[in-house]
Order: C-alpha cells, then sequence, then structure tokens
C-alpha cells in the first residue's frame, strides 16, 4: 500500500513572459520505509514537484492546473491550508540543500529545534527542549545543552545539516523529503549525512524521497528512482534496473557522463545542448533537440509508458537505439 | 560586545566632543555679523558696552576657554538674545517639546512604516504593495514645507478636525508629528518592504514553512528580525534627520521646541544659544547612533562589535 | 567586472518596464534641459505684470507666476537647476566617497579605522548647521554650494563603498594580483572600484533625487539659486504660499519634481535588480 | 483587512473622536457674560520684556499694555493724553518740562509710582552698563548724551530733578517739539528699581515681574505664549474691561493667518504677501488696511562707482514704475513713495518730488546718457542686495525688469541671510542694498536725520554739508510751520542727490475679528489693550 501517490501533477509558473510549466504530468507512488530517488539536471522539475504540493512555493506565479498527490489515499491538493500545515512538517518533513542559509541566523539552534514539537505535537516548551536535545544527539551533536543555545553561524556546514536533519525528524515523520542533502557539502562529510538518513531510516520505516542530480547519492541512499526532464518523467524503476538495463538515451547519457560520485556538476558536459525554455515545450518529447536518436514522431508527442521490467518503465518512442 | 566596548565608545566621544565644542566656536565667531549688529545700527558706545557685559571684549581665545571652563560645569551661559533666560533654562524649557515631537514621528514612521512595508512585502506586486509603495515615492518626494502646509488646510480649515498650529492639546501634536513622520514613514516602509523581500526569499523562511508554521508564526518569529534590520540602521540618520526637520515643522506648526531656537539662535547670532544646542544635538545623535549599533547587535547574532 | 554580466544587466534592466519608462522620461528631461533657451515659450525672467498668477491657458500652458512669468518657462529653466544640482553634487559625493571608501576599506586596520571615526563624527553634525556655515560662507557662489551639496553626501557612499572593498578584498583575483606584486593603487583603481560599481551606481539614483530635495530646503531658507533665477525647490516653495489662490503654481513643479523622482527611483530599483540578479526573483 | 472595512473603521474612529472631543468642550451658555480674553498674533518671540534694552515691535506691543510712560496717546487721534502724568507745562524756551504725577497711580504690586522712580528708569536707560541700544532716545535730556558715553559719571548732572515726590521736572538739551511724542516710546517708561535691584535680569519673569501699566505680566512661556491680566492697582482700572490678553509669538505669517481662520485668534500682526488679493475681497469687515509711518527704499552705496554718479543714480530713481509695484507687486495698499518722509508724519506733508509712475523714463534715458552711459551702455552690471525674504525678493526682481526694460541695463540679485546682509550694508559692501526704516516717534525728524553725514543709520556713504545744516538747525527750530519748511528743503536735497531710491510708504495689512471693539486702526498701528472688549458677534 503506497503511502504517497502522485497521480499526473502538473505545476505552472505564471510569469510575464509566459507559462513555465515546471511539471509537465508525472505520476509515482512511494511505500514506507522505502527510498525514491529522483534525478535531474538543474531545472528538471524534481524540487517543483515536491514543494509545489506542500504549497512551498509562492502562488501567484505558482499554480499546479492538474493531477492529484495522495497522502494515505487523501488528495493534498484538495486539501485547506490549515489541514495541510498538520501534516507539513510532521508526517511529511523536509531537509534542504543549503544548510548555511536554511536555518535562520538570528534564532538560536534550539529555539527553532522546537518549534515542531510545540507546534504539531503540543509538548510544553520544556518537554519539547528535552526532546529537540535528544535529536541533537542522535545525529551526532556532542554537547547537545550547548549547541541548544548557539546560533547557525557558529557551526560547520555538516554541523548545520545535521541539525536540519534532527529537526526535520524530531516529529516522527511518515516522508522525509530531502532536497539535494549533500550537494553543498564535502564528500567526507557527505558520506556521514548519508549514513545517518540510513540509519535512521533503519529505525523509524519512514519513507524517504531524495532528490539529487548526484547518481552517486542515489546509488548509495535509494532503492527506487525516478528520471526527470523537462518537467517529465523519462524512467522509472528500481535501481539497479536503471544503472544497468536503461533503455531512455537521456538516462544513458546521464550515467554516461558520471564517471565518479563527486565530480558531476551542473551541466552535464557530454550531453550537447542545454534544457529547452519550459515556456516553449510543446507536445513532443522536451529532449528531441538533444536527442541523438531523434524520429520524426518525437517532435510532435510525447511518448506513453513502456514497461521494460517489472517496475520499470520507460518513457521513449525509440526502442532499440545501441 | 562587552562592557568594556561601550565604555571604550563612550571614551572616544570626548576628544570628538571637544573637537566640536572648537569647531562651533570658532567658525560661529568668524561668521559675519554679530549678536548685536540691527538694521538701526547700534551707536559704537553702546556696543562697546554691550560686548563688556558678554565679556565679548576680552581676546577670542580667552573667551573660547571662559566657555570651555562654563561647559565643564554644566553651565552654557546666558542668551544674548533672550537676556532674561540662561541657555540651559531655554534647553530645559524647550528640548522636551522637540524630543516629544521627534518621538511620536518617530512613533508614527516606525507605525505606519513598518506596517505599510511590511503589508506590501506581504502582498508584493499587488494592490496592496502598489498603493503604500507610491504612497512612498510621494512621501519621499513631497518635501515637508509641502506637507505641513497641505494637511493644515485639508485637516485644519477645509474640515476643521484638528488644530492649526499650537502646542497644548494632544490634538496639537497630530499634525506636526504626522508632517515630520511621513517622509521618514515613507523610507522606513520601503526600507521594511525590501528587508521582508530579502527575508522572504531566505531558504530558512521556506525551512519554517515546510516545518508547518503558520504565515503569522512566520511573519513574527522569522522574518521580523532580519527584516527589520534595514531599518534598524537607518534609525540613526533617521533621528537626525527627524531631529533637524523638526525645525521646519516648528515654524511651520508654532511649536515652542528647540529646532525654532537653533535657527533663530543661529541666524541672531546667540553665540551661546548656537553653541548650547549644536552641542545638544551633536550629543543626541551621537548617543542615538550608539544606541541603534547595540540595538543591531542584539538583533543580529552574527555581527560583533569588538 | 566582466563584459557579459553588464550586458546581462542591460539586458535584465530592458526587461523592467518601470525602469524603462523612468530611463526614457529621465532622457527626455535631460533633453529638454539642455534644450531650453531654444524650446522655451518665454524668457524665464519676462514677466507680465498685468497677467499675474494666470490660470493655465493656451499661451501659458501652466500659468503664470505672481509676477506674471510663464510658469511652464520657469519650470525648463528650473528644472536646468534642479538637474544640473542633482547631477553635478551626486557626482562630487560618488568621487570622493567613492576613493575616501576605498581607501579605508582596502588599507584596513588603523587607517581604516581613524578614517571611519572621522564619518562617524560627520555624521554627528547637524546637516542644518552646516547649512547655515555654508550659507555664510558661499552665500554668495551657487557653484561652490553645489559643492558643498555634494560634500554632505559623500559620507554614506564611503561606507558602501568601504563595505563592498572589505568583501571584495577577499577575493580571488585581488589575491591573484597581489601576488604577482601589483602595487596598492592600481589594485584599488583598476580591481576593486569598477567592482564596487554597482551598489555605487544604485546609490547614485538614490542621492540625486535627496540632493534636489536638499536644494529644496535650502531653497525654502532661501539659500537656494539667486532670484529671478527658479529650481524646482524654490518655484515649489513660492506655490506653497498661494495654493489657496492658485493651486497649478504649487501643481506642476511638484508634479514635475515627482516624477522626476519616481523614474530615478525606478531606475535605481530597476538598476539594482539588474546588477543583482538574486533578489530580483519576483 | 478588506478596503470596506477599513473605512468602516475610520468612520468610527473619527465618530468616537468627535464625541470625546465635544464632550470635552463645555458648552458655552449663550446668556452668560462673553469671555474677555484676546488672543493676538505677535509676530516674534519677544526678547525680553525690560523697556530698556528691548528694540523690537512685538515687545513693544505687551510692554505698553504693562507699562505705562508720563504722556500715552490717544488711539484714534495719536494726540499725547495724560499717562501716569496728570499734567505737564512746557517753559517758554521749550527747554523745560515739568511733569505733575497722578497721586493714584500704583505699580502692580501697590506702590505708588513717584518721581523718582522715572529719574532712577532714565539714568538707567542712560547707564552704560545697561548697554541700550535706545539710549539716544534720552540724548534729549541734557547731558544725556555725555552720561550715556561715559564722558560725565554723575547722574546728577543729567537734567532731571524730582521737586517732589510727584512733581518732576525736565531739562532738554535743544527745545524738542516732539519730546511729548517721544515720551510714549518704551524706553523712557519707568521700571521698578527694588525689583530690578533683587533680581537682576531676571527680573521680567512672571513671578517677579512689577510694572506700571493697565496690565501687568501673568504667563510666559517661551515660543508658546505670553499672558497678561488686569493690573488690580492701576488707577484707570474701571476703563479696562479684558480679563486676560495672550500674545501668541508666531514666526510665520502663514501660521497666523491660517490660526485666525481657524478662529484661534482675533487678531493677526501681519498677512503674508500672496493672501492679500483674497482678503481684500472679504466682505465681513475683518481686513484691514492703513498706511503706515514707513518707508520701503534702496540704498545707493555713494561711495562706489558707477553709483557715486549722481545723474546714475537720478535716472534708476527715475525709471522705476512704482505705482505698478504696489498696484501689481505688493498689491497691499501702499502708496508710491513720491517723498521720503511718509506723508503725515507729526503732521508733516512733504512735496511729491518723484514720479509715481513711468511718465519720466524718458528724462531717465536722457540722464543716463549724459552720465556716459548711453542706452546703458557701459555701465558695469548692478547687484541689487537684499535679505532672505519673498516680499523683497519679489519687488527685486520687479525692479530688476523695470531698469532692463526701461533703461536696457542688466542687474543681478542677491540674498543673504539677515546678519550678513547687516554687515555687508554696513561696511558698505554692496551696490544697491534693500532697507526700510520705521518710525521712532511721530515726528519728520525720524526719518531725515538719518542722511547726516557719518550718521550712524546712513549706509549711503552720502554726505551733504547743507543738508545736516537744515537738519540741525530744525532741532533748534520751535515754530512748527517754520520746521517743516526747513524739513521740506531737507526733502528737496535730498531727493535732488538720491542717496535712496525711495521705493513705496509701508501699509499696515491685518486682520482684526469683529467680535473685538475699542481697536482704532491709526498709523502708528498703537492699540492699547487697556480701550479693548470682547463683544458676542
Amino acid at each position: 500500500m503506497a503511502i504517497l501517490e502522485i497521480k499526473n501533477l502538473k505545476a505552472h509558473f505564471h510569469t510575464r513572459r509566459g507559462v513555465v510549466k515546471a511539471v509537465n504530468g508525472i505520476s509515482y507512488s512511494i511505500e514506507p520505509g522505502q527510498t525514491l530517488g529522483i534525478v535531474g539536471e538543474s531545472g528538471s522539475g524534481k524540487s517543483v514537484s515536491q514543494l509545489s504540493y506542500l504549497k512551498l512555493l509562492p502562488s501567484p506565479p505558482l499554480k499546479i492546473p492538474e493531477g492529484e498527490v495522495l497522502f494515505h489515499g487523501e488528495n493534498i491538493l484538495a486539501m485547506p491550508e490549515e489541514r495541510l500545515r498538520t501534516i507539513r512538517g510532521n508526517k511529511i518533513s523536509m531537509i534542504f540543500q543549503e544548510p548555511m542559509t536554511s536555518l535562520n541566523p538570528y534564532l538560536t539552534i534550539g529555539s527553532q529545534l522546537i518549534e515542531p514539537l510545540i507546534i504539531h505535537l503540543k509538548k510544553s516548551k520544556r518537554d519539547a527542549w528535552k526532546e529537540a536535545c535528544a535529536a541533537l544527539s542522535r545525529v551526532g551533536i556532542a554537547e547537545p545543552e550547548k549547541a541548544m543555545k548557539s546560533y547557525p553561524h557558529e557551526f560547520s556546514g555538516g554541523m548545520r545539516q545535521r541539525v536540519m536533519i534532527a529537526m526535520a525528524l524530531t516529529t516522527r515523520p511518515e516522508i522525509l523529503i530531502a532536497d539535494e542533502p549533500t550537494t553543498a557539502l564535502d564528500v567526507t562529510v557527505q558520506a556521514q549525512i548519508l549514513d545517518l538518513l540510513r540509519e535512521i531510516q533503519k529505525e523509524t520505516q519512514m519513507a524517504i524521497i531524495l532528490i539529487t542530480h548526484d547518481l552517486g547519492v542515489i546509488a548509495g541512499l535509494a532503492d527506487k528512482m525516478v528520471v526527470m526532464y523537462a518537467g517529465r518523467i523519462f524512467e522509472e524503476g528500481p535501481v539497479e534496473k536503471i544503472f544497468h538495463q536503461s533503455e531512455h538515451p537521456y538516462t544513458r547519457a546521464l550515467l554516461r557522463s558520471t564517471p565518479r560520485v563527486d565530480v558531476l556538476q551542473d551541466k552535464i558536459p557530454v550531453i550537447g545542448g542545454s534544457i529547452p525554455d519550459l515556456s516553449q515545450v510543446g507536445q513532443g518529447c522536451p529532449f528531441y533537440e538533444r536527442c541523438e536518436f531523434r524520429t520524426d514522431i518525437c517532435q510532435s508527442t510525447f511518448p506513453t509508458s513502456r514497461k521494460i521490467a517489472h517496475n520499470h518503465e520507460t518513457f521513449c518512442h525509440v526502442e532499440k537505439f545501441q | 560586545m562587552g562592557l568594556t566596548y561601550i565604555l571604550r565608545r563612550l571614551l572616544t566621544m570626548i576628544p570628538v566632543f571637544l573637537l566640536v565644542v572648537t569647531l562651533v566656536f570658532f567658525m560661529i565667531r568668524f561668521a559675519p555679523g554679530g549678536p548685536f549688529s540691527a538694521e538701526k545700527k547700534v551707536p559704537a558706545q553702546v556696543l562697546k558696552n554691550l560686548e563688556a557685559k558678554y565679556h565679548m571684549d576680552e581676546p577670542l581665545i580667552q573667551q573660547y576657554f571662559r566657555y570651555l571652563r562654563d561647559l565643564s560645569r554644566f553651565d552654557l551661559g546666558p542668551s544674548f538674545k533672550h537676556s532674561n533666560r540662561t541657555v540651559n533654562e531655554i534647553i530645559a524649557e524647550a528640548f522636551p517639546v522637540s524630543m516629544e515631537l521627534g518621538l511620536i514621528s518617530l512613533c508614527w514612521a516606525l507605525l505606519i512604516g513598518i506596517s505599510a512595508g511590511g503589508l506590501a512585502a506581504l502582498k508584493p506586486n499587488t494592490f496592496y504593495d502598489y498603493i503604500p509603495m507610491s504612497l512612498s515615492i510621494l512621501g519621499i518626494c513631497l518635501p515637508t514645507f509641502v506637507v505641513g502646509p497641505v494637511m493644515v488646510l485639508i485637516f485644519g480649515l477645509w474640515l476643521n478636525w484638528l488644530p492649526v498650529a499650537g502646542w497644548n492639546s494632544w490634538q496639537d501634536r497630530l499634525l506636526p508629528s504626522l508632517t515630520l513622520g511621513f517622509a521618514y514613514a515613507a523610507y522606513i516602509s520601503r526600507l521594511t518592504r525590501g528587508g521582508f523581500m530579502e527575508i522572504r526569499h531566505q531558504d530558512f523562511i521556506r525551512t519554517a514553512r515546510a516545518k508547518g508554521l503558520t504565515e503569522t508564526q512566520i511573519l513574527l518569529k522569522h522574518s521580523l528580525r532580519g527584516g527589520i534590520l534595514p531599518v534598524v540602521s537607518y534609525l540613526g540618520p533617521a533621528l537626525a534627520g527627524i531631529i533637524t526637520g523638526a525645525l521646519v515643522t516648528e515654524t511651520i506648526f508654532n511649536i515652542p521646541g528647540l529646532g525654532r531656537f537653533f535657527i533663530e539662535s543661529a541666524l541672531n547670532r546667540d553665540y551661546t544659544v548656537v553653541m548650547g544646542t549644536s552641542l545638544l544635538y551633536f550629543t543626541l545623535i551621537f548617543v542615538c547612533n550608539f544606541l541603534v549599533d547595540i540595538v543591531y547587535v542584539l538583533l543580529d547574532p552574527r555581527v560583533k562589535y569588538e | 567586472m566582466s563584459n557579459s554580466l553588464w550586458s546581462d544587466a542591460w539586458a535584465r534592466l530592458q526587461k523592467n518596464k518601470l525602469a524603462v519608462f523612468g530611463a526614457i522620461f529621465l532622457t527626455l528631461e535631460i533633453l529638454l534641459c539642455v534644450l531650453t533657451p531654444w524650446i522655451a515659450p518665454y524668457g524665464f525672467e519676462t514677466q507680465n505684470l498685468e497677467l499675474t498668477l494666470a490660470r493655465p491657458s493656451f499661451a501659458h500652458w501652466f500659468g503664470t507666476d505672481n509676477l506674471g512669468r510663464d510658469l511652464f518657462t520657469r519650470i525648463l529653466y528650473g528644472g536646468r537647476i534642479s538637474m544640473a544640482v542633482g547631477i553635478i553634487a551626486s557626482l562630487i559625493s560618488v568621487v570622493v566617497g567613492v576613493i575616501y571608501g576605498a581607501i579605508s576599506g582596502y588599507v584596513g586596520g588603523k587607517t581604516d579605522t581613524i578614517l571611519m571615526r572621522i564619518v562617524d563624527i560627520l555624521y554627528a553634525l547637524p546637516f542644518i548647521f552646516m547649512v547655515i556655515i555654508l550659507m555664510v560662507y558661499f552665500g554668495r557662489n551657487i557653484l561652490l554650494l553645489f559643492v558643498a551639496l555634494g560634500l554632505t553626501q559623500w559620507l554614506t557612499m564611503a561606507r558602501i563603498t568601504r563595505g563592498q572593498v572589505i568583501s571584495l578584498k577577499q577575493k580571488e583575483f585581488v589575491d591573484a594580483a597581489r601576488s604577482v606584486g601589483v602595487k596598492t593603487r592600481y589594485i584599488i583603481l583598476k580591481h576593486l572600484i569598477p567592482n564596487t560599481l554597482g551598489p555605487v551606481i544604485v546609490y547614485l539614483t538614490l542621492t540625486i533625487p535627496s540632493v534636489i530635495l536638499e536644494e529644496a530646503f535650502l531653497s525654502f531658507l532661501g539659500l537656494g539659486v539667486q532670484a529671478p533665477m527658479a529650481s524646482w525647490g524654490t518655484l515649489i516653495s513660492s506655490g506653497v504660499e498661494v495654493m489657496e489662490i492658485a493651486p497649478w503654481i504649487l501643481l506642476f513643479p511638484a508634479l514635475m519634481l515627482s516624477l522626476t523622482l519616481f523614474s530615478l527611483n525606478f531606475l535605481g530599483d530597476g538598476l539594482r535588480d539588474a546588477l543583482d540578479p538574486k533578489g530580483a526573483r519576483d | 483587512m478588506s478596503f470596506g472595512s477599513w473605512r468602516l473603521t475610520l468612520c468610527t474612529v473619527s465618530t468616537l473622536l468627535f464625541l470625546s472631543v465635544s464632550t470635552l468642550i463645555p458648552l458655552s451658555n449663550a446668556e452668560s457674560a462673553v469671555p474677555q480674553v484676546l488672543n493676538l498674533g505677535n509676530g516674534g518671540e519677544p526678547k525680553d520684556l525690560d523697556p530698556h534694552t528691548v528694540t523690537g515691535v512685538p515687545e513693544f506691543h505687551i510692554i505698553m499694555n504693562i507699562f505705562e510712560g508720563l504722556v500715552s496717546k490717544d488711539p484714534k487721534n495719536l494726540e499725547p493724553i495724560p499717562g501716569v502724568a496728570e499734567k505737564w507745562k512746557v517753559s517758554k524756551d521749550g527747554k523745560t518740562y515739568t511733569f505733575f504725577l497722578r497721586k493714584n497711580a500704583k505699580w502692580s504690586q501697590g506702590d505708588p509710582v513717584t518721581a523718582s522712580d522715572f529719574i532712577y528708569s532714565w539714568i538707567r536707560l542712560l547707564k552704560p552698563e545697561t548697554a541700550s541700544e535706545y539710549a539716544y532716545q534720552g540724548f534729549y535730556i541734557k547731558n544725556g548724551k555725555a552720561f550715556n558715553e561715559g564722558k560725565l559719571t554723575d547722574p546728577n548732572q543729567l537734567g532731571l530733578k524730582a521737586i517732589d515726590s510727584s512733581t518732576l521736572e525736565v531739562q532738554l538739551e535743544n527745545p524738542t517739539p516732539f519730546f511729548l511724542s517721544l515720551l510714549f516710546h518704551h524706553s523712557l517708561y519707568p521700571v521698578h528699581k527694588a525689583t530690578i535691584e533683587k533680581f537682576g535680569a531676571r527680573w521680567t519673569r512672571p513671578e517677579n515681574f512689577v510694572g506700571n501699566g493697565a496690565f501687568t505680566l501673568k504667563k510666559w512661556e517661551v515660543n508658546r505664549v505670553i499672558t497678561v491680566a488686569p493690573n488690580p492697582f492701576y488707577w484707570d482700572k474701571e476703563t479696562v474691561k479684558l480679563s486676560e490678553a495672550n500674545f501668541f509669538p508666531i514666526d510665520k505669517h502663514e501660521t497666523e493667518e491660517k490660526m485666525f481662520r481657524a478662529k484661534s485668534l482675533h487678531t493677526v500682526d501681519d498677512l503674508p504677501l500672496e493672501k492679500l488679493p483674497l482678503w481684500q475681497k472679504d466682505t465681513t469687515g475683518v481686513f484691514k488696511n492703513h498706511p503706515y509711518l514707513g518707508t520701503y527704499y534702496y540704498w545707493f552705496n555713494c561711495t562706489k562707482a558707477p553709483l557715486n554718479n549722481k545723474k546714475v543714480r537720478q535716472a534708476l530713481t527715475l525709471a522705476i514704475d512704482r505705482d505698478r509695484i504696489v498696484r501689481l507687486v505688493t498689491r497691499g495698499g501702499q502708496v508710491p513713495a513720491t517723498m521720503f518722509t511718509p506723508p503725515g508724519t507729526g503732521g508733516f506733508k512733504p512735496e511729491s518730488r518723484l514720479p509715481k509712475d513711468g511718465s519720466q523714463i524718458q528724462k531717465a534715458k536722457q540722464l543716463l546718457a549724459e552720465a556716459g552711459f548711453p542706452n546703458g551702455k557701459g555701465l558695469p552690471s548692478l547687484e541689487i542686495l537684499y535679505n532672505t525674504s519673498d516680499n523683497h525678493k519679489k519687488i527685486a526682481e520687479a525692479i530688476q525688469q523695470m531698469w532692463r526694460e526701461n533703461l536696457g541695463i542688466s542687474s543681478s540679485l542677491f540674498n543673504q541671510e539677515w546678519k550678513v546682509f547687516l554687515d555687508n550694508q554696513q561696511t558698505k559692501n554692496y551696490m544697491i542694498a534693500r532697507a526700510g526704516w520705521i518710525a521712532d516717534y511721530n515726528d519728520p525728524n525720524t526719518f531725515l536725520d538719518m542722511f547726516v553725514t557719518n550718521g550712524g543709520n546712513n549706509h549711503s556713504g552720502y554726505s551733504n554739508s547743507s543738508y545736516d545744516e537744515l537738519i540741525e538747525s530744525a532741532k533748534k527750530e520751535r515754530n512748527p510751520k517754520k520746521r517743516f519748511a526747513i524739513f521740506q528743503k531737507a526733502e528737496d536735497i535730498l531727493l535732488e542727490d538720491l542717496p535712496v531710491l525711495p521705493i513705496y510708504v509701508y501699509s499696515r495689512n491685518y486682520l482684526l475679528s469683529n467680535e473685538v471693539q475699542g481697536w482704532h486702526p491709526n498709523i502708528e498701528d498703537i492699540h492699547p489693550l487697556k480701550y479693548i472688549s470682547i463683544v458676542k458677534k
């Protein structure tokens, strides 16, 4: 039974230059204890797909014209704001890419850490404080009492990301959305953070949605992955399957361009061209311009799902391109 | 920031203060004209008598040291123009009035400025943004000497709601303080909007929202401090501006404040009053800037003064 | 700063309609000011005592003032003065402030402390006092008064530049320049000042209005330009006196001043967003 | 908050405000007597209220009500009427005045006003230590000048003698025909010796104050208000109707005018020039306009080229159209100055010697050509100096234009802050400077003795020995007719030499509520509160 099910979600930005279709009809689901990796270049819509239904993006300009996001079978998109707030930060928590800026520099760590406990679990300030301390030591921060009274700028990046994780986990969420949790950190710290996430998942059986452009991170943590490009899903399936048996030209190009886990940059050097202007995309495959195997049909229609194996689907007109 | 910092900062004020005393003393003395020049020329003999009465027949340097000596006893001397009053008495009488006007104006400026700016930042690029922001540009564009008379005309004479001048009842306080606070409210609203807009895009606000905080909680707990910082650093110049701006406002509304004395004394070459008021203003602005710095440190934990 | 950054900024600026409006308005206005002697319908001092405080009409678009002079003409000439004051004084404040701030920020240490303490002191001097002193000494020379106005404005400029320079100083290219033995003066002139230009240009668009307003304040105290020449400040302050009899005499100059300051503000905001794309996400 | 609800709130708030205000103000009972409180706008804040050291008009407005001289003035016809002196007599040679003081004249704490009070006061006026700027008003007294200059130190040598406690004999240097008129001037009022000796410079504070006028000082809040209330010991207290008068110091005429319209004032000190056309149309009768004893003029600096050339000065004087200036620029009922002394000063009516309008422009051109500057060619640019004020600016602009149009000469305007202006004027560092002279007393002498060689107020550097002789002889002449003839000769010389360019005779323009009774507009602008009462209209 899926804990979260996304069905044909679309998220459009209405700007002065036109409608930017950041997310253009995506569907997938995730089960408890599972880790779903969403991978794609910057601008592929992977972050927006998560932030949009949680209403963490300014609206306007954001609009969700279509789709359903079912959390325990209940459509989040149809929920009133108040109801959503009881889920957000409680049942569904998030950690973000920038540990340096995601914490409020004007407030102590403690006062930020106890907020979810007070809001969602209605704890007293004192209880919340105790629990927050415990959460800090669980993520490996020595002297949690002292840390609680410190300000974010007194901490290193890795420490702050630990604080962020502790903060996300205080309410024992069912889903943790981790948006590029390790990108801003150096390699050794990355590994520590990923270990931490793995460990906690084992304890709590929560589902993790891991957004990243780093295939190495996916390989290390995720069970299942989704490849996104220009607001569309190109491929979905178990991690090993996609890594070894991908049948999508984009996925393959992506995999090829990743010789080592720690070097991948924003732009993938081996794929020629760049992501199309999202306000200009039509009905066709958005990868058309850059695809070396394109056919005429690719320009006019976006392919339907093609099952490759159990749980492994791809969206490409070209069947055999090697 | 410790006590030593505060003490050191206050200690640096002393030489600066002496410098200002010297500067103002000689500048005003070297300005053409004197306290006794008048349209009907004072006979030479009378002038001599007058100068003797105020020790002005002594060499300038001796007068300077006499002034310093009196100043060290907090005696600012007698006024040349208001001959039955000392400068200390004039300041004691007029300064509280200016202070009250300034503080009320500052309250208006902060109240109107922060709420208008906050509103605009909450709903950017909407009616709630455009209206206050256009008004604020108007507020910045229109000098006090236009705003004051126009407000008097509308609220005092046409609508007959408020007194046109004076400083007795609480109604008397409204128009002058609004006039004076208006331009600063305009600046503050823009700074507030800018500050909040900046904060709005900060990742930590998204974090707060992701934690499930309501918009009000986000505004009050997470945005306010950082959003208000530009306003806080503007407070120093604003206070100085309000103090000097009071000169015009006090004239327009006939308010018995120190600003009128300052202008009038400078024009009359009422040396002692010029000195007394300038030094008071200097100290006041110095202390205000100092307080603003302290508040800044309290609000932003990242800033440290050594 | 690289060329692409400037052209990026230029592209972004062009997309901002209000900023473009501001730029166009200001260009037109400067053009009008330059051409005033050829396009003004009357002389700025030509009186017609039989036609004082006339309503706007075909002959006198904006009406006439209390000596029967054409208000439209006077606003054109007043614009010349006000714009000149704004631009000259602001440029002076930029030159002084930027150099001062750059030196202070770059050299650092004791020099920085002393220079900044001087700025603090000058900040604490009541502006009105400076004005009266200036009035006493420079009352007769309008050009010197412009300089003086500029000199009262450079403090903030110096602070901004200093902050900018301090943050840039730590960047790699300065280290690189220093490591190959480039002279301090050269580093300041060739690397630091050009890189601080962004914030300075933005602040400049805000200084011009405040200088124009200060000139108006001086005019209110009778210190501005010498009659019969007028600035917008003097036109407005004499308009205030007749606002009940002839409101248009206040309205038109106030409108022109406001439109100019609006335009400068829009342009300033636009420039800030263009030069600092991070803040322009809406 | 939506717009509608915002407006609703505003309405509610303003209604509440209105209710609270209306309950605070007690409803006036139509039956009850009209409160006899007069509120006056009084120009600048008084420097002091010591009759011997003050110089300004605002001070005088108050002092003439809280002190009383030997002689008062009838506000209707400005004739001297008994004040502290019940009657007086003048000796044959006009040099000795004997004043008989009324027995019931009292100070505000009850002491009688005696002849020795006057002697004390006049010695105080003349004493060098007092440093009185109006000490010269005592120079008419025998040896007054020498005493003031310190050449004479024994006050007994002054021409002052108390024959008994209520008889005062005064000896003068010259027969001074306007001496009685002078006695109304505040510098010759009596002050209370014991109070001054006790409190020093602070004796004019309300808590210390003792005066002898119909009113006495009750409250003095700087830049806020000065309140006077009836003196309970005043000899003529039955005449006094007011229970209180408040003098509000208001620097800006605009503010005053607005306060009058808001009914906070019964009268204003002056009206802004720009508001005159509006009030001249007023039909309720509150607008008052009458001539005033003062002349508005320009100084020519006779010590510097080109204005040391008489013909240039004459040309400049003839080339302006005074009528257009008063009719179209100042517009306050001023009179074109075709002479220097305002007509009617002390009864003197000088002949018109200058054109009222632009009728002599041709002659002006001719004079300029004769001076060597045909059509203004070769004439250096003139500079008009004036102190910062919109009125001065407007007039200077109009004159500049007239010179340009009528004579083809260019000039520039310079406004200067007051003290700088005075400094430049007194050091003759100017070409043409704006000036105005208000009579110290109602006699032509106050206007004409200004131009004597090296006169303290002669800023033009003008010197003409026959003029000096005429002024000197007028001081000794007792026959009014002959005296006026001398003044006419002096005027003629003055208007031939023209060290000044007379422009207009001042007028007073002010507002007076119809509720005020007993206020008589007059040329000296004297309105003793003693005769004033309030009626409800």
